[in-house]
């Protein structure tokens, strides 16, 4: 059975990217923010459709976490106190857009030649990852990567995403440091929408858990599964289940910075037991990588969804109700 | 083996048709509440067939858990949604916010890229 | 045309899109749309680019820059989260106070680069009611 | 049965995208939030369909972060749509008052 050449899935390729042109187009040249959001929603969930094409299962569930969920709501919400709309700058004048559209054109036209002559025998790296993948005892050759022969992108990606909580914060008032983020405090929840905030994440905590397991043989990993535990914690958040915590946790805190931070250790002392920085030693390296992965895993759900949640604001600062006194803090 | 390939043969293709019906509902319904209910069609008619049809597909313990878990997320998620969706459009019902009332009727494929940008 | 040549001409396009709605959107929250479809394009002509990869060497898809686009993705959405605080935080200081706005102009340099561009417009401009 | 349910997944996938023709139409942001739900929902099946006819696990997984986020948008939506005291605008039609009461578990 899977012997066959699959001549059908191709007949889906060109609908996607016309579908994808015409709805970038489409967002970008309608009048209102809000129906541009939406439309941005969409393209996230169809952008992840084409990964699955390009072959990219895991790419594909970052993009589908992440540009289909927790990307619409963030916009959504800013939409929601922006305004829709309201900020219009006066449209261009005819000449100027016709003149950057010509030049949108020519810089669309030069990259397309490049990607139609692209040097036929493509490199490829595949079989150089595949060599040494064995040594990682990891089956998804995309986790090797991140975790062993690239692990020095990751450790500083993972420390950008700590850093960008830091940067998030500090846009605060200065009389709200110390305080919770509101962002998601939108005013009491709809009963439908509080039983989606009581039944969803506890099926999300799993899916969660289970795609950061399974990311080490299949699509799947830390980044894949903290999205969506980051995801289910802005849920719970939105409908007044729980609160985020104040800035000054320091239990919050030091979740956000456990993954770089035992990353980084772990790197450094691979130069003294291992022979490099960021080397595992060969009989550790399974669990070593486990550990990383798991601290990983958390340190990203918690900076994702303090993203989303916002800097942090006095409490009537958004014009809602009162703010709602339930249990501090939910795990996520 | 070939009684399981037909019953997966007749539920997917089943539920081909639903969403097919739901997008004629979503594009042809007048307002914006039974469109909603066209939606529900394919959310919880529609994946469920396919869901269905699959299950004599997949593997056994956790292949076909996989799926039921899936479609009762899906359906747990589409009622919510659809009726905060519901309380939306209907709290909004008089001013339904941004576009004119253009009523599309037909020739939509070829209008659809222009429609909503003419006047501006 | 094959997947790879399909939709790396797709992310080309992509790009450009971007490009036009960075230079001339309506509003930050547009040009921070259109940033994100500049990402997502460069993406995608890096997948088509990973997938010629993969094919030719066995696999599905090269796994060294489907990990690169991975970090790429969530950095983009860590990027996107501030620029939208940023625009809040903006927003908030001139209803406060219109007088604070070159204040809050000044702030800008400060910003990462995504989150700059995208709020230089705000900052700048006389926000003009769209009439209805 | 590989060509089969390629063929199924495939003619779903369209028919959601040409349901996108309602995201650039309208009329009202609801329409097209609804639109992009097809959308979700669709590339749901269709991720089924080609999962089981390739036998590729993954895509299920992928199907099931699907379903559970892009549920999400809509969920934004009602809560962007809600004006800016939100209060009331939601449950104008439901029937029991929300009380945020601390909601156990």
């Amino acid at each position: 059975m899977p012997g066959l050449p699959l001549p059908d899935p191709r007949w889906a390729d060109v609908p996607l990217a016309l579908a994808s042109l015409g709805l970038a187009l489409w967002l970008t040249l309608t009048r209102r923010d809000r129906a541009a959001v939406i439309g941005f929603t969409g393209y996230g969930l169809l952008v992840g459709l084409v990964w699955v094409r390009l072959g990219s299962v895991d790419v594909a569930l970052t993009e589908a976490a992440l540009g289909g969920g927790l990307m619409g709501l963030l916009l959504l919400i800013a939409v929601r106190r922006l305004g829709d709309g309201t900020a219009l700058s006066p449209p261009p004048a005819l000449l100027t857009r016709l003149l950057v559209g010509l030049l949108c054109l020519a810089v669309t036209l030069g990259l397309a030649a490049v990607v139609l002559g692209l040097p036929s025998p493509a490199p490829s790296l595949v079989e150089a990852v595949a060599q040494h993948q064995a040594l990682t005892e990891l089956g998804n050759p995309v986790a090797a990567v991140l975790i062993a022969f690239r692990a020095v992108d990751t450790l500083l990606e993972s420390v950008v995403l700590a850093l960008a909580v830091i940067v998030l914060w500090s846009f605060g008032a200065d009389r709200a440091w110390g305080l919770r983020p509101r962002a998601l405090d939108i005013g009491p929840p709809s009963s439908a929408l509080l039983l989606l905030g009581r039944l969803l994440p506890p099926v999300g905590l799993i899916v969660g858990v289970h795609l950061f397991w399974t990311g080490a043989d299949h699509p799947g990993g830390p980044f894949q599964g903290g999205a969506v535990l980051a995801a289910m914690a802005a849920l719970v958040w939105l409908t007044r289940l729980g609160e985020p915590p104040p800035v000054d946790d320091w239990l919050t805190r030091l979740g956000i910075v456990v993954g770089p931070l035992l990353f980084l250790v772990i790197g450094l002392s691979g130069v003294v037991v291992a022979d490099a920085f960021l080397g595992y030693p060969e009989a550790f390296t399974k669990p070593l990588i486990l550990l990383i992965e798991t601290a990983k895993t958390l340190s990203i759900a918690v900076a994702l969804a303090l993203l989303v949640a916002g800097p942090p604001e006095l409490p009537g600062s958004m014009s809602t109700g009162q703010p709602a006194t339930t249990e501090s803090r939910v795990t996520g | 083996m070939s009684l399981a390939n037909a019953f997966t043969m007749v539920f997917v293709s089943l539920g081909a048709l639903a969403f097919f019906a739901s997008w004629v509902g979503l594009l042809r319904f007048p307002d914006a509440l039974s469109r909603l209910h066209a939606l529900s069609k394919a959310d919880n008619l529609g994946l469920g067939l396919v869901v269905v049809g699959l299950l004599p597909q997949a593997s056994w313990p956790f292949g076909v858990l996989k799926l039921v878990a899936l479609w009762l997320v899906s359906v747990l998620i589409g009622g919510a949604t659809g009726q905060m969706l519901a309380g939306v459009i209907h709290a909004n019902a008089g001013q339904i916010s941004d576009d004119r009332e253009t009523r599309p009727d037909t020739g939509a494929k070829s209008a659809a890229r222009a429609n909503p940008e003419t006047a501006s | 045309m094959t997947e790879t040549q399909i939709y790396g001409v797709c992310g080309a396009g992509l790009i450009g899109i971007g490009l036009y709605g960075a230079i001339l959107g309506r509003s930050a929250l547009r040009r921070l749309l259109a940033f994100n479809l500049i990402g997502s394009g460069v993406f995608l002509v890096f997948g088509a680019i990973a997938r010629r990869g993969g094919l030719a060497g066995g696999g599905a898809s090269d796994p060294v820059p489907q990990a690169l686009v991975i970090t790429g993705l969530v950095v983009a959405f860590a990027a996107t989260a501030i620029a939208v605080a940023l625009l809040m935080r903006l927003a908030a200081v001139e209803g406060e106070d219109a007088s604070s706005r070159a204040a809050s102009r000044s702030t800008d340099a400060l910003s990462p680069p995504v989150a700059a561009s995208a709020s230089n417009s705000a900052g700048g401009e006389e926000p003009a009611r769209a009439g209805d | 049965m590989t060509g089969f349910l390629l063929t199924a997944g495939v003619f779903i996938l369209l028919t959601v995208l040409l349901g996108l023709v309602s995201i650039l139409r309208g009329p009202g942001d609801a329409v097209r939030l609804m639109a992009v739900q097809l959308l979700g929902t669709g590339g749901v099946a269709a991720l089924l369909l080609l999962g089981s006819a390739i036998d590729l696990t993954a895509t299920t997984d992928l199907a099931l972060v699907l379903a559970l986020l892009s549920g999400f948008a809509a969920v934004a939506f009602s809560v962007a749509l809600g004006r800016a005291p939100a209060a009331s605008s939601d449950d104008r039609h439901g029937s029991d008052p929300p009380d945020d009461s601390p909601a156990g578990d």
